[in-house]
């Protein structure tokens, strides 16, 4: 059963792939980036429990982590510009 | 991104959550997967997380730029310092045994003090260089 | 269908070597700097995949040794590229540092425009601060 | 399944990369880059490297998505338009790749037990530690135990590349040639 | 027990599985940025909710199910976050959602030009 997860989230990676290759503007392929991170981390899962082996969820936490950390930094970078922006600066 | 609330409560209940994780995959490092290197780039990931949406002056509040300059050496010398016991003792440096009687109990406590030496100059280098851009940023 | 097994088995191989590639295309034909760093990542991302696939027993599991298992993957590549990778972003961060003080040098990240502008500076006319700045 | 699922991830691996190569916006090369890092962090968990999948996936999507956010800000984030001639560098690429897969053909095959990698020194590793004489990690306690030096010398590597980005970038950015620059024509890009 | 506890996980597991690769679908076909981020959103909440708690029936108590459980909050938490985010960029940036009456104007004119 678990056969059905991994190979669902496959497919499903690769048409997140392919969104964030053809994305028309640069949203499309930010959506698609932060899709493929919880494809992995929902790929990681079924791995794990597919291999016998599930106490590795850890890497799982980590990568929903850092996807959060990438995204927000590239939605930054695009209000703002700067990464270390303050609107205590700006007043 | 200061005025968001979405943003700003959310990152407000998950950082002590990033923290702790940290510690938990340093601590846990000889039994799963993780370790020194990990824990200090998920640290360092949750300190920029905080900036990013708070702005780097309230995380330079959480973590003082002095602190962490210093932090940068003091791993290294955490780590060396960790395998000078070794030479006193007539062994060869980085030898653990020393630590304690029990062969096995050297090891860990010399892992432990090695990986807390990773950890500190991991986090320190990474939190370091993001404030190093960001700071060029604004001259 | 063992033939197909094994060239299933090359895969690896194969898609290391062209991601080298790609990285050493990306280095020495794009002019972009920053992209020429992306390059060089996308390059040691190869060199990831050639230590660790080698390693891989199939059938086994990852080296963290547990009771229930007999067949453990090697760890010794994981060791050598973990600490790899760590060093790989500092060394990638000392590289953008650097891109951003030859931006402030010469106000361009494009290797042609730079070598345009050496150039122009190496015929007599040197400009005192700048020179002194690129050699600080 | 281990196989095919192998062979999916890495297709695309080649296909982002690809994506990274025609890109000329560097900030979806950025976009791309991340994604990139999540997909070898996969590859990496199928390898049995999880620990190498931890690190790659933290350092990879986080950190290095951020420093080279920051030094977009700084320098700009368009490529340059104009386009070098290609056929040269994709000549020299060919042929060293062409002679790469020709030296693969020896290598032993995939994952098998009896390839010359697993017969040094990593069996005594695993004996050592299913004898619960090391932790039950084997990485962590090569790392820290058996390899020390090595991981003292990485750790002095990160504290040297941190010394040298502060030293780059901290300190007073020089305005006048800073300006005299900027006021040439074409200087920004 | 055990096996009502089985299937249930199957079904979970199943019907998970059904989702994402609905939301994926609908990430590539959908027609811009909005629609395409509402079938992403499917992923990581139906989608990722019931596989995971399709993996927890499995797993059983124990040190497995803590761990799913935060990682369910932690989707659970940052995806309505980041998507909160990314849909602000995206209208602060200028990017318009394509509206029925865009549509439907389309329609009309499309409509006109067969009729005359």
């Amino acid at each position: 059963m678990f056969h059905v997860a991994v190979i669902a989230v496959l497919v499903a990676l690769v048409l997140a792939v392919f969104r964030a290759l053809a994305g028309p503007g640069v949203f499309d392929r930010m959506l698609a980036a932060n899709s493929i991170g919880s494809l992995a981390i929902l790929l990681l899962a079924g791995l794990g429990f597919l291999n016998g082996r599930p106490e590795w969820l850890d890497i799982g936490i980590t990568y929903g982590l850092l996807n959060a950390v990438s995204t927000l930094a590239v939605l930054k970078f695009f209000r703002h510009g700067d990464l270390a922006f303050d609107a205590e600066d700006e007043a | 991104m200061k005025q968001d609330v979405i943003l700003r409560v959310g990152v407000k209940t998950v950082f002590p959550f990033i923290l702790m994780f940290a510690l938990y995959v340093h601590f846990h490092g000889d039994y799963g997967p993780g370790g020194g290197f990990q824990a200090g780039v998920i640290i360092a990931a949750g300190i920029i997380l905080y900036a990013l949406v708070f702005g780097s002056a309230a995380a330079k509040r959480v973590a003082p730029v002095a602190v962490v300059e210093r932090l940068v050496p003091a791993g290294v010398l955490i780590y060396v310092f960790g395998g000078i016991p070794g030479l006193f003792a007539g062994k060869r440096f980085l030898d653990y045994t020393v630590y304690a009687q029990d062969p096995l109990h050297g090891h860990e406590w010399g892992v432990f003090i090695v990986e807390g030496g990773v950890i500190v100059t991991v986090a320190a280098t990474m939190i370091a260089i993001f404030y190093a851009f960001g700071d060029r940023a604004r001259g | 269908m063992s033939r197909f097994l094994e060239l299933l088995g090359h895969y690896n191989y194969f898609v290391t070597i062209f991601l080298m590639m790609a990285g050493l295309y990306v280095v020495i034909a794009r002019g972009n700097m920053i992209k020429k760093l992306v390059g060089m990542s996308l390059f040691q991302t190869s060199v990831y995949l050639l230590y660790i696939s080698p390693g891989k027993i199939l059938g086994g599991t990852a080296p963290i040794v547990d009771a229930r298992f007999a067949v453990y993957s090697n760890p010794l590549p994981h060791v050598l590229i973990l600490t790899a990778i760590v060093v790989g972003v500092a060394t990638l961060a000392l590289g953008l540092a650097l891109v951003v003080r030859i931006n402030e040098a010469y106000g361009s990240v494009e290797e042609d425009e730079i070598f345009a502008r050496d150039g122009k500076t190496r015929d007599g006319k040197t400009r005192d601060g700048e020179t002194r700045d690129g050699e600080s | 399944m281990e196989l095919a699922i192998n062979a999916v991830l890495l297709t695309l691996l080649v296909a982002i990369s690809l994506g990274i190569i025609r890109q000329r916006s560097l900030f979806g090369v950025v976009l791309l880059a991340g994604a990139y890092s999540f997909l070898i962090a996969s590859i990496l968990i199928v390898l049995d490297a999880v620990d190498v999948a931890m690190t790659e996936a933290a350092v990879g999507a986080g950190i290095s998505t951020v420093v080279l956010l920051a030094t977009l800000h700084l320098t700009g984030s368009m490529e340059y338009p104009k386009p070098r001639p290609a056929v040269l560098p994709l000549f020299v690429c060919a042929v060293t790749g062409v002679a790469l897969i020709w030296g693969t053909w020896d290598l032993p095959g995939f994952g098998v037990a009896v390839a010359p990698i697993h017969q040094a020194t990593v069996p005594e590793y695993l004996r050592v530690a299913e004898a619960h004489l090391i932790a039950p990690n084997v990485v962590t306690a090569v790392l820290a135990d058996y390899r020390g030096y090595d991981t003292m010398g990485e750790t002095t590597v990160v504290f040297t590349a941190g010394i040298g980005v502060m030293l780059l970038l901290r300190g007073r950015r020089k305005v006048g040639a800073d300006a005299g620059l900027d006021a040439k024509p074409g200087a920004k890009t | 027990m055990a096996l009502l506890i089985d299937a249930l996980s199957w079904l979970c597991i199943v019907t998970g599985s059904g989702f994402v690769v609905v939301g994926a679908i609908g990430m590539v076909r959908m027609p811009d940025l909005f629609t395409r981020m509402q079938a992403a959103s499917l992923i990581d909440t139906v989608g990722a909710g019931l596989l995971l708690f399709g993996f927890m029936l499995q797993a059983g108590f124990g040190l497995v199910t803590v761990k799913l459980v935060v990682l369910l909050a932690l989707f659970f938490f940052i995806g309505p976050m980041v998507s909160h985010a990314l849909a602000q960029a995206a209208l602060h940036e200028g990017v318009k959602p394509i509206l029925a009456e865009d549509r439907r104007g389309r329609l009309d004119r499309k409509a006109k030009a067969g009729g005359k």
